[in-house]
């Protein structure tokens, strides 16, 4: 149906970030377009719609829809078919959406361009949203409703071909299955034809009837997803993919790694583009560059005959829970509230209870994990337990190695801190960008450990750097020369400087590629086999917690709804909200 | 709603106190009542008799903050502070050092100052966002390349030139307009028609390119891309999509200075010779009125509070997200 | 070859200050890779290039200007050395023929006579009218007293390049220590910060300004045993005013700083030093100081020609700087009456409009240039 | 909007009403507003300017006489002088003035002076609500009296109210006899919170005998109190105004005698908006009075003047040029434009101006000029010899013919001593040289040479302007009020003049009260002064040496200090003596004193020059009379036409301006077809 070639993407400085793309839709089959961060998927989805940045452009290929190459099409033109024989769903669907507006205006508008005979009404229906939506303005909807409000829009122009770019990352994964379920629906219906655009296996699996791998620009590897899911990866990147995603079945086995990241646009090596990671590489593989042939850009590609499937039978770790005497963390019964403020007085008339009666316990050398999606609070008590919430009240016990936290003071709390620390979410945020990185790990040195001399403090942070992969060359280095995946294992090495005992890992692979949070979570496994640290593991992806942790607890609306030893939460939820989170997760 | 104003309107007061405080401390550190005293007695013939009586006579002859003759509450009320300061707050700005009822001359003058303010105002902003519109529209062609340019040279030059450039060319040569005057009502309609184009083309630079900047800003937005992804013509995405938007960061640079056009322009009002409180104001610095000078300070102060207010009531308003408590 | 005494007036020293820092910047800077590449960036733009090299001229104008000598009058011998109680400098020297070439009154850029006729008396005693011949040829003509323009206008920059620049020394730690207090520490010192700001925004800028400018004055003439020469006393005037701009100019870059540090207080990096126990006077310098670095820089470039233009204002209203000193302010001032003149006297206004529209409009580029470079955001 | 207003028949930059010009109107400006109306207050020369033609006091100056000589205004004749001695006794009028402890002046007053109609002169409107009065039109009904010897006696009372503190009370309450008393008596009552009325309270200096007879007695004597006689401080004030204007509520309103003034004089002040416009209309009671020599013409001569408020200059000159003025002074700037100085050093039209049909009106101001330098200072002050040369070399540096060529365009003379011209006592030509600063030669006034200052210089002990022993340089400090966009040059023009000297001046430049605080304290060095006559008479300009009269500390004209037995004691001499030789030979030693010690350098004495439109009739200024606008006289129908002759507004900017417009939109069309064409 809609025929994509050689499509080529240059960005505002002549690099090229889509480098012969070559796909082809059909109708009422879905097309999944999958790859990590910078392999040019969204580009790819963006020029189909013309609707790229400012300044990239695209510089050859052809998009043949209905015999009309879309690329040749004046832009008068264009605009009639863009939301009329293409639309697109986005990621972000606060952003997507207008926020000065209401939903029926913004559905009206796309009515009224591509003259319609739906009404607001009936694609609200089709959508799954109320009547009494329409009204709404988009900040008073949930995060999955402006999503459906923003498909619906959308199917104002009746659209053949449906593009979704990622339309599901922003959303907890219970509505995310929704809205696949919601896709898959009108995809069905409609007869479309939905290029699904996403880094997600689990995703990819569900949805596709095609895959298409997307590599540093290029396709690598094309097949139906029928065959590629059972195994049949012939790309040594496809196949790599699958196997450094963790899940419970991979429990207690190291993933295969990946080593490196995914080469920046335009940097790309000579010859095949994955040779510098591909561990099935060969001389000639960094000279020529592979074709895409019968599906597959490589010279070498793999047989389709692997592996058997993993086990699922789970192996438990060190059983810690019964061993180790008093735990080394302690909580009970933690409030972290937040004032609402009112009224002429402005006093707190309510509170948000963010964290809401929330006990558990951690021991020596164990990980635990605590699940839940975005405003159960997991944030809020990982921030209380490290006494960084000044503008909340906290109340509670907190108790690490039997001192009561919540009542340090001065000294002891500054010893406190060097007992516990936290690695964030975001490698990117969480170190300054204005600071060298010896001058980072050093502070929390020069803070903690005052009676370090220089000397001793730069051995140490060299040993940490050594430790997480690293050299003592990354010190008079800026962070902004690092990729992600460094960044987080600097993060990583700034937190251990100090030598802590617990370590709170707030998400801390979920704004990293799949191949480099395989990389991460074996840093951290082996640093906790080794120093025996005990990981408060902080997450929403429950695939993850099945491979990494040793005990799980659900957070809802700030309280724990279930907790216990992995592989029984995991294989036999008690809570229905745990059971709804099991059966969300894709893949 | 009303709780929120009745909070805003308690947060003004002691904003209001400060600027009393401050502008007591300045202006009787100036200069002492005597002082204006011989400014205001003229240049010949004065005696210190006459100083006294002037500062008897205009109530200068008072203590700062404590008078020990008072009896009672008099001790603080019979006081400078108090009967030149405080008194302010109940809108009572007392005499000019002329013996002038001073509300009264800002009631009278501050509508000759909107008469020209507000034109100036409402045109003003019609014709910075309509060219911003434009450039935003035409943004990377060279159109947008040379109006920026274009902008920035008019920022560069100084209002006193486009005053002067202004009163030569179109009044003077041209003979398009009177150089100079007011007159109320619609006769005087021609004296407008200068002030209020310098004080356009005065802003043009500055106003225009914030605006852009504005919507270059908005234009960049998800929202955006997801309009033309419906395939809305540009012309609506601009106007309903990133005007409507806009909208918001507009309001608070443009609301609240509306109740601040009530004082007028100085410099405008003094080239032009309007009758309105900029001019007002420009007299009595030049003059030392410090009277007047106190009230204008209080009145500026007033009126930028209640600009605050009036442009947390339009978020409400264009915002859907806002709601005042 | 007669003696000189070196002479530093107060805003030289500000002045040679401010260049000893952004000396320590660039020097600074120079170490950093990133800072190199982002005025790399600036410098790159064909408008922040040609835009930077008017404001280099303007600069070293200004800077030679800055450098005050006194000139040693003949003494007898015996005698301690006297000097002249005119304040001389080095940009009065390289421009000795401009500045001591002066005629009567005006004469056109270039002419050979002066503009207005005068009646002379001729060597046969006969009374004629005709215009002097001029001593000395002027480029850009005189003025009303037969003082050259062009060297008036080079006097009037560092006038506006100190307004332009030590404003923003007063204004830069205040705003800096109030604005990023009053977002990182919020509650109590947040309110009362920004009760102070709003405050002093409240109030109409050039009424406020007005009134310190009077009460400054009254100091300065209170005390006149503290200037030895007109010189200082101009310039103390200058700093004054200075000072009140600054003071009374600072709240917008607070605003912003206490608006980018709310954001900062809450990034991972901020919390993970805390988590280590960072002082906060320790987080503040390492953390949000630097962080906000670009913002201070973006705004004191923007201000530079507000400030400038701003002088031109206040010198109408009458709160500006000393009559006597050079200033784009007073010299418009005194030009545009001119311009009802017959034959129009446009000389001074054109050459003050034009001095004062290329500093500004180089100033007002390059700050687009290092706006652009700094904060790829706000390219507007 | 040009296009629809370019329909009427006027211009369409008229700042005048439509059909305005057409009227007997006089059209002038003023540039600031007049402070006080109240002809007990006024005294600055633009309030005078306009109460001066409301105002009627007895006597005025005679229109076209020169020099100035007073007659009768209100009155049947000039008042009757009688000297009594302590005891009673008529003196004879050549007495000596010891002897004299009384002076009585009786004028007999005319029966037809009417006051204009004023609401305040109805019973019935003394007690309207107020609330709905916003203006004096709100006053349903006015009327009109004749003007009494008791409403002169009021006004010379309310010099002595504290209420009112009149400027000339201070000078007063020394020469009316019970004047003091009667101050002292009213700021007692004010003290006590007490209510005051002037009309029970009784003033011995000042008696209505009958309705037509009024008296008024001096302490001692003073001969030129006759001219106070022509000011508006002595103009009657009807008490039921004052009793109307004093309600509650009314001051509240403006409306007050200083705000809208009740005479008798040949206008009332129809419109007061002294923020925009004041208007003066014909009084219809004013009493009969013709031009003088031409009785067909019954003064006021127009019907209205329309005073519009102009404060820049640039407005003013060109409103002035298209025709919507009808009289200019020159401002220094603009004064090529309009005159050239013909080879003889008279001034004449230019040659545009003259095809502009203009007319130039010239006269002295009485008027002078002057650089003071401070008595009392160290450096230059004092009857020492070095100080007096270094004061005589400074007055020949200042070169005031240069001061006059460049900012006053020749519109003035060096002035060589401290009479101006046209006051009696000032003697022209080499017989008023000024042997310290010019000396005489071929028929003309040349000044000294820059040699004699220096040898001056050197005399004083500081030679080359460095001190003789020391080698100091010589700083001197000039303090100026100097503001405003021509002081800098002028400062810059002083500096140069000392530097000549080796003088190093430095400028202290303040504001008006530092200033004036200052030469109250006596700590001024050097400054610049002047002095314009209250009335033409020598007493009022030598007054301003006389030592007791000093500033420091005494707070009297004296600004520079001066102090010298011997010119105060002719001074007293002088001052009561009848203009002849006599009093001639006293000023001329008078005279010779003051340039000798050179307590001033005489700076100049300035010409006012005034343009005029063709349409106005001719006139010669009379600058001591202030009540001038009744002579005033205009042709409107000239006007009209010359109005519309030059002032055509320029069509080909608006053309340019559309084509431009018309440009834009055409490359903004093609960039928008372009880009609805655009592919990829």
């Amino acid at each position: 149906m809609l025929q994509l070639a050689d499509l080529v993407v240059r960005l505002p400085d002549g690099r090229h970030a889509v480098d012969g793309v070559s796909l082809a839709l059909e109708a009422g089959r879905c097309l999944v377009l999958l790859g990590e961060s910078g392999c040019g998927k969204s580009l790819t989805a963006l020029s189909l719609l013309r609707l790229l940045p400012e300044g990239v452009t695209i510089a050859g290929g052809q998009a043949r829809l209905a015999e009309q190459d879309l690329f040749s099409l004046p832009e008068r033109q264009m605009r009639g078919w863009r939301g009329g024989r293409l639309a697109m769903v986005f990621q972000e669907p606060m952003s997507s959406l207008n926020p000065v507006l209401t939903i029926a205006a913004q559905i009206e508008e796309a009515l009224v361009a591509h003259g319609s005979s739906q009404t607001v009404a009936s694609l609200l229906a089709d959508v799954d949203l109320q009547p009494q939506h329409a009204q709404s303005y988009p900040f008073q909807l949930s995060g999955g409703q402006r999503q459906r409000a923003l498909i619906a829009m959308m199917l104002a122009g009746e659209p053949e071909i449906l593009i979704a770019d990622e339309p599901t990352t922003a959303l907890d994964v219970t509505v995310q299955a929704q809205i696949l379920r919601l896709l898959r629906d009108l995809q069905a219906k409609r007869r479309m034809a939905l290029l699904l655009i996403t880094h997600d296996l689990g995703i990819a699996r569900e949805m596709a009837d095609t895959v298409a791998v997307l590599y540093a620009g290029q396709v690598v590897e094309e097949a139906p997803a029928s065959a590629l899911f059972a195994c049949a990866a012939r790309h040594p990147y496809t196949r790599a993919l699958m196997q450094v995603t963790p899940s419970l079945g991979r429990r207690g086995q190291p993933l295969s790694s990946l080593p490196g990241s995914v080469p920046l646009a335009g940097a790309w090596p000579r010859g095949c583009r994955f040779a510098p990671r591909c561990g099935q590489v060969q001389p000639r593989c960094r000279e020529l560059a592979p074709p895409l042939e019968h599906g597959v850009r490589c010279l070498f590609p793999l047989d389709q005959a692997v592996a058997s499937p993993p086990s699922i039978a789970a192996q438990p770790l060190a059983d810690a829970t019964s061993a180790q005497g008093t735990p080394l963390l302690q909580v009970e019964d933690l409030c972290v509230h937040y004032p609402i403020r009112r009224g002429l007085w402005q006093r707190t008339a309510d509170w948000v209870r963010a964290v809401d009666g929330v006990s558990l316990h951690l021991n020596r050398g164990e990980t635990l994990a605590l699940v839940g999606e975005s405003g159960c609070g997991k944030s809020s008590l990982a921030r209380a337990l490290l006494r960084l919430q000044p503008q909340a009240t906290v109340r509670g016990r907190i108790r690490l190695h039997g001192e009561e936290v919540l009542n340090l003071r001065g000294a002891d709390l500054h010893a406190f801190r060097s007992r516990a620390q936290i690695v964030f979410q975001d490698p990117f945020s969480s170190l300054n960008p204005r600071m060298r990185v010896g001058d980072i790990l050093e502070e929390g040195l020069q803070a903690l450990r005052p009676e370090m001399g220089p000397g001793a403090r730069r051995q140490q942070i060299e040993r940490m750097l050594n430790r997480v992969g690293l050299d003592a060359s990354a010190m008079p280095r800026y962070p902004h020369a690092f990729s992600g995946g460094q960044r987080q294992r600097l993060a990583i090495a700034r937190a251990l400087c100090v030598e802590p005992q617990l370590l709170i890992l707030d998400e801390p692979t979920s704004a990293l590629d799949v191949s480099v949070q395989a990389q991460v979570l074996a840093l951290l496994r082996a640093l906790q086999d080794e120093h025996g640290l005990a990981y408060l593991f902080i997450t929403h992806n429950l695939p993850l917690v099945g491979y990494f942790a040793d005990r799980v607890v659900v957070m809802q609306g700030g309280k724990i709804v279930e907790a216990g030893a992995t592989e029984i939460v995991m294989a036999a939820p008690q809570h229905p909200y745990t059971q709804a989170l099991l059966a969300s997760a894709p893949g | 709603m009303i709780t929120y104003l009745i909070r805003r309107l308690a947060y003004a007061l002691p904003i209001l106190l400060g600027v009393n405080l401050l502008t007591f401390a300045l202006f009787f550190g100036v200069s002492s009542p005597d002082d204006m005293a011989r400014l205001h007695l003229g240049g010949k013939r004065i005696t210190a008799e006459a100083v006294e009586r002037w500062k008897v006579q205009h109530g200068y002859d008072l203590p700062h903050f404590y008078n020990p003759a008072g009896e009672g509450v008099a001790k603080v009320t019979q006081t400078l502070f108090v009967q030149k300061s405080l008194k302010l707050f109940a809108l009572d700005f007392g005499a000019a050092d002329d013996g002038r009822d001073i509300g009264r001359e800002i009631g009278k003058r501050m509508w000759p100052s909107l008469v020209v303010a507000l034109p100036t105002f409402v045109l003003g902003l019609g014709a910075y966002l309509a060219i911003a519109l434009f450039l935003v529209f035409f943004r990377n062609t060279a159109i947008d390349t040379v109006g920026v340019i274009l902008l920035v040279a008019l920022m560069s030059i100084s209002g006193l030139f486009y005053v002067i450039g202004g009163q030569v060319l179109l009044a003077k040569w041209w003979q398009w307009v009177p150089i100079s005057g007011y007159a109320p009502g619609l006769s005087g309609l021609h004296f407008l028609v200068l002030p209020v184009l310098i004080g356009m083309v005065s802003g043009i630079g500055d106003s225009t390119r914030f605006y852009r900047a504005l919507f270059l800003e908005e234009a960049g937005h998800d929202y955006v891309r997801t309009a033309h992804a419906k395939g809305l013509s540009p012309f609506r995405v601009l106007f309903r999509h990133i005007l409507g938007n806009a909208a918001i960061p507009i309001l608070t640079g443009v609301v609240v200075v509306i109740p601040r056009l009530f004082l007028g322009s100085l410099i405008l009002e003094s080239f032009f010779g309007i009758p309105g409180l900029g001019s007002y104001t420009i007299d009595a610095i030049q003059a030392q009125d410090f009277a007047i000078v106190r009230a204008m300070v209080f009145l500026g102060s007033l009126l930028y509070i209640l600009g605050l207010m009036l442009t947390d009531l339009s978020y409400a308003w264009v915002d859907p997200r806002v709601r005042l408590q | 070859m007669m003696g000189i005494q070196p002479t530093l007036l107060i805003s030289d020293a500000v002045l040679f200050l401010l260049l000893a820092a952004v000396g320590a910047y660039v020097w600074r800077s120079r170490r950093s890779e990133r800072a190199r590449a982002t005025w790399r960036g600036v410098f790159a733009a064909r408008m922040g290039r040609w835009s930077a090299w008017v404001m280099v001229f303007f600069v070293s104008v200004g800077v030679f200007d800055s450098l005050h000598f006194r000139v040693a009058v003949e003494t007898p011998a015996g005698q301690a050395q006297q000097y002249s109680g005119e304040v001389l400098s080095v940009l009065d020297t390289v421009l000795t023929p401009l500045r001591t070439a002066s005629e009567k009154t005006y004469s056109a850029p270039l002419a050979a006579t002066l503009l207005v006729k005068e009646s002379v008396t001729l060597a046969d005693g006969s009374v004629a009218r005709l215009a002097p011949a001029i001593a000395h040829v002027h480029p850009l003509g005189t003025d009303k007293v037969g003082q050259d323009v062009l060297y008036l206008a080079l006097k009037s920059v560092r006038t506006g390049l100190l307004i332009g620049t030590l404003t923003t020394l007063v204004m830069l730690p205040l705003a800096c220590a109030l604005g990023i207090a009053a977002g990182y520490f919020g509650g109590r010192v947040d309110d009362a910060i920004q009760y102070l700001y709003t405050t002093l925004n409240s109030i109409p800028g050039v009424l406020l300004i007005a009134a310190a400018v009077l009460v400054v004055d009254v100091q300065i003439d209170a005390h006149g045993e503290w200037f030895n020469s007109a010189a200082a006393r101009a310039d103390l005037r200058l700093l004054a005013l200075c000072a009140i701009l600054g003071l009374t100019g600072w709240t917008g870059l607070a605003r912003l700083l206490r608006a980018e540090t709310l954001k900062l207080r809450e990034l991972d990096y901020i919390q993970a030093a805390r988590a280590f126990g960072v002082s906060h006077g320790r987080i503040l310098a390492r953390h949000v100081l630097p962080n906000v670095a670009h913002l201070v820089i973006i705004t004191v470039v923007l201000d530079f020609s507000g400030l400038v233009l701003a002088e031109v204002v206040l010198s109408y209203v009458g709160a500006g700087v000393d009559p006597a000193t050079p200033s784009f302010g007073n010299m418009i001032n005194a030009a545009r009456l001119e311009l009802a003149r017959e034959p129009v006297v446009w000389w001074p206004l054109a050459t003050a409009f034009a001095f004062l529209f290329t500093l500004v409009l180089a100033a007002n580029l390059f700050a687009d240039a290092v706006r652009a470079a700094f904060d790829p955001r706000g390219a507007g | 909007m040009v296009f629809a207003l370019m329909g009427c028949q006027e211009p369409i930059n008229s700042p005048h009403p439509s059909g305005a010009a057409l009227g007997k109107t006089l059209f002038s400006s003023f540039s600031e507003r007049p402070k006080h109306l109240d002809p007990a207050r006024a005294y600055s020369s633009n309030e005078i300017e306009l109460i001066g033609q409301i105002y009627e006091p007895p006597l005025q100056y005679h229109f076209t006489k020169r020099p100035y000589e007073l007659e009768p205004l209100t009155l049947t004749a000039m008042p009757h002088l009688t000297l009594l001695d302590k005891q009673g006794r008529v003196l004879a009028p050549n007495a000596p003035a010891e002897q004299v402890a009384q002076s009585v002046y009786e004028l007999q007053l005319r029966d037809d002076i009417r006051y204009q109609p004023h609401p305040a002169f109805v019973p019935a409107m003394h007690s309207v609500a107020l609330r709905t009065v916003e203006g004096l039109a709100d006053f349903p009904e006015r009327a009109s009296r004749t003007v009494t010897a008791a409403d002169y006696v009021h006004q010379i009372k309310r010099l002595a109210d504290p209420r009112v503190s009149s400027p000339i009370y201070g000078l007063m309450r020394e020469t009316i006899l019970g004047l003091g008393e009667l101050g002292d008596r009213l700021a007692a009552r004010q003290q006590k919170g007490e209510p005051i009325h002037l009309e029970v309270e009784s003033l011995a200096g000042a008696v209505a005998v009958d309705a037509r007879t009024l008296r008024i007695t001096l302490k001692g004597r003073y001969p030129q109190f006759i001219y106070w006689l022509a000011m508006p401080f002595f103009a009657p004030i009807p008490p039921e105004v004052e009793r109307f204007y004093a309600r509650p509520g009314m001051a509240e309103k403006n409306l007050s005698l200083d705000w809208q003034p009740v005479g008798s004089g040949p206008f009332f002040l129809a419109e007061n908006d002294p923020n925009r416009v004041m208007r003066l209309v014909r009084n219809p009671n004013y009493h009969l009075e013709s031009y003088p020599g031409r009785p067909d013409l019954r003064l006021p001569l127009i019907d209205q003047a329309v005073y519009s408020l102009e404060k820049e200059d640039i407005p003013y000159w060109g409103k002035f040029l298209q025709g919507y003025y009808d009289s200019s002074g020159i401002a220094s700037d603009t004064f090529d434009q309009a005159i050239r100085v013909a080879p003889d050093g008279t001034p004449e039209l230019s040659a545009e101006m003259q095809g502009r049909h203009l007319q130039l009106v010239t006269a002295l101001r009485p008027s002078l000029w002057y650089v003071g330098f401070n008595d009392l200072d160290p450096v230059l002050g004092g009857r020492g010899n070095a100080a007096r040369k270094l004061r005589q070399a400074l007055s020949i540096a200042l070169d005031w013919e240069e001061f006059i060529s460049i900012f006053l365009n020749g519109r003035g003379i060096p002035a060589q001593g401290p009479i101006p011209p046209g006051i009696f006592g000032h003697r022209e030509g080499a017989a008023g040289l000024n042997p310290v600063t010019h000396i005489w030669q071929q028929g003309r006034l040349q000044r000294r040479s820059l040699a004699d200052a220096k040898q001056l210089l050197a005399e004083a002990g500081w030679p080359q302007g460095r001190h003789a022993q020391t080698g100091a340089p010589l700083v001197l400090y000039l303090d100026t009020m100097a503001g405003g966009a021509d002081a800098k040059a002028r400062l810059d023009w002083y500096r140069k003049q000392f530097a000549k000297l080796g003088v190093q001046l430095v400028v202290r430049a303040t504001d008006y009260n530092r200033f004036q605080d200052k030469m109250l304290k006596g700590s001024a060095q050097i400054f610049e002064w002047g002095w314009n006559a209250d009335y033409p008479d020598p007493e009022n300009f030598l007054f301003l040496l006389y030592g007791p009269n000093r500033k420091a500390g005494l707070n009297g004209e004296n600004a520079a200090n001066y102090q010298s037995a011997e010119f105060d004691r002719l001074f007293v001499q002088m001052k009561d003596m009848q203009n002849g030789p006599a009093r001639q030979a006293v000023i001329d030693q008078m005279r010779a004193l003051v340039q000798h010690d050179a307590p001033w350098a005489f700076a100049y004495v300035s010409k006012s020059y005034a343009l005029r439109h063709g349409w106005m009739a001719p006139r010669t200024p009379n600058l001591m009379a202030n009540n001038t606008l009744k002579y005033t006289d205009l042709d409107p129908s000239a006007r009209v036409a010359y109005q519309q002759k030059w002032n055509r507004p320029a069509l080909w900017p608006l053309f340019a301006g559309l084509a431009g417009a018309g440009l834009l939109v055409t490359v903004a069309w093609r960039a928008w077809r372009r880009r609805e064409a655009a592919q990829t």
